[in-house]
């Protein structure tokens, strides 16, 4: 009833060359193609490619598949897709996944029922690094609790006393302000969790800030929210007084419209454009070489997550028959982050450098962000104790 | 003949400035058939209006049988036995003839909330709807979709509708409204032989058909009811002449 | 009692704002008893049309002039190619025709201008913000929507009730025939009254776009919040429109600035927070939810 | 049996026949071709039109349009969810409770809305609707937005594993022709032909001494409580649920189903719900064999042919097959 069409994209390796006997790696990729978050998903998709071509089109000396499938920012059609990509596509690798409640909607199709891994290159609800930790799963970018806790970590340690908190009224919201209330412990005098996800309007929330008079703000708006955000509280009058602090609510997919009005923001990241790291560097002039703009931390985790399965498949030599075997090679992370020392803890997640990056112009006159400090090294999640794995 | 079945106290209904209705007190008695005539724009069909339940008066009473109704809604005064039909043409154009009165039988039954019987089938509703259609003359068009019929026989139709859940008392807002003088025949026909049975209060302009057919005839002029009598009298009221009927138009 | 001033001036805004985006559909949905879910993609291609010609131009205000005739055109392409066939059919038609319509419009807007979304700068004049007391800024550009939104009520209700289109429009809604017997043709009528729904959609748009973001799908987090505000006040009524959207704007504001500190004399700090945005969020449902409850045609509907 | 061997012999008895039959053998098809993949879509198609024919009571037959209706998902989902969340996975508790729940607030959230009539209630439906999306939205014990996973699926003493795909497709199966027979015995019975009576003429139907509300009434709670069924299927299909299961979107395209499979049919809410999938499925490969790079824009060409479905296919698929009924609509 469903013949199997084509498959939506190959590896750019397939056009060139003639169609090899050998069965290609097949990797799935879901990501939000559509809708008002596909430049993410843009994003991502390009980074993957560009890892592809850094590949030469292979791993293990076999030809690499690449099945890109559109989410739509919706958790059943997400699942709907990745039933498709093991069921029917029977890919050896699914990765992608912006979205928590996607992912927690789709993994245990890849996980538990098929037994093939999964590879976050975006969302990490806590569920996933504690209990509902898994062999088959594994990230290659963070803990929603991680990042603004390393802002807060920084602003503690800077002297910040008092902060207003805000983000969206749901899970990654209430996330994001818990993780910074975990390291910071000046005072905090206000916190507004708004309508998610279509708050228009943050005038009431500014008058607030203004009588509050905190010595910063900390947000989490991440996509169109924080392009909205950084707007209102550009117009607000409120930069000139109060500073703003953010984790994934100024970057590379928004930047290009918050433009001179981000400036001077400071936020955490664990991956910066700009990290001395040889593969970051490759990535970076690639990829704005290939699409004139800068890649995203969500790109450069994708990015990571293709060369992660590459590694993995050159030490099998392209052999993925023993799960086990599989499994060991992801978990042992040994390629080169673009993000520089990776390694994976007990639950799956990297364990990394947090770093703090200001929105600035290049020399080009390019809004960006640059790494002014390191926040933590080598952290870890809180939520790996409560994973059964050791 | 009998007691009033209907009576309304001083019954007023305003719309915006404009008093519709103006303190009118009718009486229409058990068998009789009591007919509402006046000028376009009197009031008629609003009056028809409160006494159905579609509308409440601003103030007065409606009494159905001795009782207080003014309270109850439309569906509420049909199940008491006080059933209308409208003037505009109002049936179920989707539903067979048959079906349409099969339905105002089942509306007399007692609650529908019956889900699984097949309700088409069912010979408790299908026989006294189909003599309902014979009743009206539509025994031979029963299978036929009512948006197929013609004008005169979609107005048998509502006539065999109000019929079928025998109500006591019947408002009939002009049931030749639109008929070819043929159709309009057969309706006085038929609302004669229905004579007797049961109350009617017939709002209607056709004169002929009223003075055939009407015990009592009561004129409606501004929302007031300036006379009510037999036909005799009505053609004899010095007023009635003067503001309805005029002096030419006797008919 | 500062405080108290800025959060009313901030509903009134916001309830200018909200005005703004219903404007439109007071015309198409209220008038023309139009169910037009496309109303918000119309929104949305304005405010994208804004972009271009700001982009082009390198001025907010030319580049807003040609934006509203090329919504116009636009709306009158829509009108000519689905719309004039949707008058005559029931709702439902008109929600699944318009539905599809939305799914059109978010990916042309993806093939055309990139999933990526734009952004407006403010220009200088409007950038700054103003003292409404001394201390007290208030953003300029605020002040704009609030001068725009009433210029546009003013505007629709002086077209709608004072003008002889207005009242061919009203008139040709509920009786098209007998318009159309007068020698009016309501066809052309009903297009140009349509385009026009369009253009305040674009005005909407390109206004809203400093404040919000240009994004493909924008259309569609306002457009339930425009139907609400409609439904509210009555279709038809560009009074209860209006009405209705200062209500929504003011409640809406105070919701998120009074409740939690409310919920905190009698609830726990922390099921305070929990409870207040969710209070604030369902807010205007509620508010719908009620007003419907109490008079089922809006607040200044035609009762039937 | 007679009855059933005689409409074999038109168009659309043989076409439901072959459907139903190639339906019934699914899981053997999926195993012989070895696509698991169909199997999983096939069950969503058969937990959909689950939910559809219950809106096709208030659509098709009452002509009352709720936008809303994405919400009896959510609440016979978060049924399973929360009462598997702590620990209870009896489904005798489960799935009457889920039922139950939906029937309650479709009755609540009608006794409210059906005071309105046209676009007034297709607004308080869908205002509902957004209200019951945002609390969940808040919900914080059972995930808020990012949804719940739920550990085990529903248990009926041993009965049937609803883990083992096959099975848990036969009951969905099952219940689906349940659904489908009683709705089509409710549209021929007293109460269903209260509601179409009053969908055709209401102000008749009142004047006949129907109390046209409290009927309608009963048919939103009826509809609600297929729409909470196919929920807690849902959830058992998924194993997980979230706010996004009820949010307007989802309302729309079930709105979408009914329209395209014949509103008003017996089948037509399962032949829109398999062409729903079916364009789903499809469109983005074929778009793409036409033209590379292509296929994710498939909503280019979905949006419109939705367009052409209300403008010229008004009677749906079911009227590819032939007239059932006469079948006209009106106005509001």
């Amino acid at each position: 009833m469903f013949a199997r069409f084509g498959a939506a994209a190959v590896g750019l390796s397939l056009l060139a060359a003639p169609v090899h006997a050998q069965a290609p790696i097949k990797i799935g990729f879901v990501s939000t193609f559509s809708g008002p978050q596909a430049a993410i998903g843009q994003d991502m998709r390009r980074s993957v490619e560009l890892a592809l071509e850094h590949l030469g089109g292979k791993m293990g000396g076999k030809p690499v598949e690449i099945v890109f499938e559109d989410d739509q920012f919706k958790p059943d059609v997400g699942k709907q897709r990745t039933e498709k990509l093991v069921q029917q596509d029977r890919v050896n690798f699914v990765t992608g996944y912006i979205w928590s409640n996607v992912l927690l909607a789709s993994f245990k199709s890849v996980t538990d029922e098929a037994d093939t891994i999964l590879i976050s290159a975006n969302a990490g609800p806590s569920q996933l690094a504690g209990e509902l930790c898994n062999k088959n799963f594994f990230s290659t970018s963070w803990n929603n609790d991680q990042t603004p806790m390393a802002m807060g970590a920084y602003l503690q340690a800077k002297g910040v006393k008092s902060l207003y908190l805000m983000a969206g009224n749901y899970a990654a919201g209430k996330d994001m302000l818990a993780g910074v209330k975990r390291t910071f412990t000046g005072q905090i005098v206000g916190e507004d969790l708004t309508k998610w996800p279509d708050q228009l309007d943050f005038s009431a929330e500014m008058a607030k800030i203004r009588a509050a008079k905190p010595d910063g703000i900390f947000i989490f708006y991440p996509g169109a929210h924080g392009v909205q955000f950084v707007q209102q509280y550009v117009q607000s009058g409120l930069k000139a007084t109060t500073p703003l602090y953010q984790v994934f609510s100024v970057d590379a997919i928004t930047l290009p419209q918050q433009k001179d009005l981000a400036l001077g923001t400071l936020g955490a990241q664990q991956w910066v454009n700009d990290l001395p790291v040889d593969q970051n560097r490759r990535y970076v002039a690639d990829f704005r070489k290939k699409h004139g703009v800068y890649p995203s931390y969500y790109g450069a985790q994708s990015y990571d997550s293709i060369m992660l399965i590459a590694s993995a498949v050159e030490a099998l030599k392209g052999d993925l028959s023993n799960k086990d075997a599989v499994r060991a090679a992801v978990k042992k992370a040994d390629f080169k982050s673009v993000r520089g020392a990776f390694s994976f803890n007990t639950n799956n997640f990297p364990i990394q450098n947090f770093y703090i990056q200001e929105a600035v112009k290049d020399s080009d006159g390019n809004a960006t962000v640059k790494t002014i400090a390191t926040a933590v090294t080598a952290a870890k999640d809180p939520h790996f104790a409560k994973c059964p794995m050791k | 003949m009998a007691e009033a079945l209907l009576r309304t106290h001083r019954l007023v209904k305003r719309f915006g400035g404009l008093i519709a209705t103006d303190g009118v007190s009718i009486d229409v008695r058990d068998g009789e058939l009591h007919a509402l005539i006046g000028p376009n724009g009197a009031g008629k069909t609003t009056l028809i209006a409160q006494l159905s339940g579609q509308q409440r008066p601003d103030s007065g009473r409606v009494e159905f049988d001795g009782r207080d109704i003014t309270a109850l809604d439309m569906p509420a005064r049909a199940r008491r036995g006080l059933t209308r039909s409208f003037q505009i043409t109002s049936v179920l154009p989707e539903f067979t003839a048959l079906q349409n009165v099969a339905l105002a039988v089942q509306a007399h039954a007692g609650h529908s909330f019956r889900f699984l019987a097949n309700a088409r089938r069912d010979r408790r509703l299908r026989e006294p709807a189909f003599a309902g259609l014979e009743l009206v003359g539509l025994g031979n068009r029963a299978q036929i979709l009512a948006s197929s019929l013609s004008h005169g026989e979609r107005r048998q139709l509502e006539i065999a509708m109000a019929l079928a859940g025998e109500p006591r008392l019947l408002l009939l807002d002009e049931p030749m409204a639109g008929m070819g003088p043929d159709e309009s025949a057969r309706m006085v026909d038929l609302l004669r032989s229905l004579k007797g049975q049961r109350g009617m209060l017939l709002v209607e302009h056709d004169m002929d058909a009223v003075f055939a057919l009407a015990d009592r005839i009561s004129v409606l002029v501004y929302g007031r009811v300036i006379a009510t009598g037999t036909a005799a009298e009505i053609r004899a009221d010095p007023e009635v002449r003067q503001a309805y009927l005029g002096d030419d138009s006797g008919t | 009692m500062e405080y108290l001033i800025l959060q009313t001036l901030n509903g009134i805004q916001l309830g200018l704002l909200m005005f703004l985006l219903a404007a439109g559909l007071t015309l198409t949905f209220g008038i023309m008893d139009l169910v037009n879910l496309a109303h918000g993609s119309l929104y949305m291609v304005g405010a994208y049309f804004a972009w271009t010609f700001i982009a082009w131009t390198d001025s907010f205000v030319l580049g807003a002039l040609l934006a509203l005739p090329a919504a116009l055109a636009l709306g009158v392409a829509v009108e000519m190619v689905v719309m004039r066939r949707l008058y005559a059919r029931d709702h439902l038609d008109q929600v699944l025709a318009t539905f599809g319509l939305i799914l059109f419009f978010n990916e042309l807007v993806r093939v055309v201008w990139g999933p990526a979304g734009k952004s407006v700068a403010l220009p200088s004049f409007v950038a700054g913000t103003i003292d409404i007391m001394p201390g007290v800024p208030y953003p300029a550009y605020r002040f704009a929507i609030i001068v725009v939104g009433a210029v546009v009520a003013l505007l629709l209700a002086w077209l709608v009730t004072r003008t002889r289109m207005g009242m061919l429009i009203r008139a040709g809604a509920s009786n098209r025939r007998m318009v159309g017997a007068l020698g009016v043709d309501i066809g052309l009528l009903f297009t140009l009254v349509f385009g026009l729904g369009a253009v305040f959609a674009a005005l909407a748009g390109l206004m809203a776009a400093p404040i919000l973001s240009i994004k493909i799908g924008m259309g569609d987090d306002i457009l339930i919040l425009a139907f609400v505000i409609i439904v509210i006040g009555g279709i038809g009524s560009v009074k209860g429109a209006f009405v209705a959207a200062m209500i929504v704007g003011q409640i809406d504001i105070f919701g998120r600035a009074y409740v939690p500190d409310l919920l905190k004399t009698f609830l726990s700090a922390a099921a305070a927070s929990s409870a207040a945005p969710a209070i604030s969020q369902v807010l205007i449902y509620v508010v719908m939810a009620a007003v419907l409850v109490w008079r089922p045609t809006g607040l200044f509907g035609q009762r039937s | 049996m007679r009855k059933i061997l005689a409409s074999l012999g038109t168009p659309r008895g043989l076409v439901v026949a072959v459907l139903l039959l190639a339906m019934a053998l699914l899981p053997v098809i999926a195993q012989v071709l070895d696509q698991r993949y169909l199997l999983s879509v096939s069950t969503r198609i058969v937990i959909w039109s689950i939910a559809a024919a219950g809106l096709n009571i208030m659509l098709g037959y009452g002509g009352m349009v709720s936008f809303g209706h994405a919400v009896f998902w959510g609440i016979g989902g978060y049924a399973v969810g929360i009462f598997a969340h702590h620990g209870v996975h009896d489904g005798w508790l489960q799935w009457p409770v889920g039922i139950a729940a939906a029937m309650a607030w479709a009755t609540l959230i009608g006794a409210l809305s059906l005071r309105t009539r046209g676009v007034y209630f297709i607004m308080i439906t869908l205002a509902f609707a957004q209200l019951v999306y945002y609390v969940a939205v808040g919900l914080e014990p059972y995930g808020a937005d990012d949804g719940l996973n739920i550990a085990g699926r529903s248990q009926f003493s041993g009965l049937i594993d609803l883990r083992d795909r096959g099975q848990f497709y036969w009951l969905c199966f099952a219940l689906m022709l349940a659904t489908i027979w009683f709705c089509a015995r409710l549209a021929n019975s007293r109460f269903g032909l209260v509601v179409r009576g009053a969908k055709s003429n209401e102000t008749r139907m009142a004047a006949l001494g129907f109390p046209v509300f409290r009927y309608r009434l009963v048919a939103f709670a009826i509809s609600g409580g297929f729409g909470g069924l196919s929920g807690l299927l849902l959830a058992n299909h998924d194993a997980y649920i979230s706010p996004a299961m009820m949010s307007w979107v989802k309302s729309g395209d079930l709105i979408v189903i009914v329209v395209l499979g014949g509103m008003g049919t017996v089948f037509g809410p399962l032949f829109g719900t398999i062409a729903f999938f079916v364009l789903e499925e499809s469109l983005k490969p074929l778009m793409d064999m036409a033209s590379k790079g292509t296929g994710e824009y498939w909503q280019i060409v979905f949006g419109p042919l939705l367009v052409l479905v209300a403008l010229y296919a008004r009677g749906g698929l079911d009227s590819l097959l032939g007239r059932g009924r006469a079948r006209s609509r009106h106005r509001g």
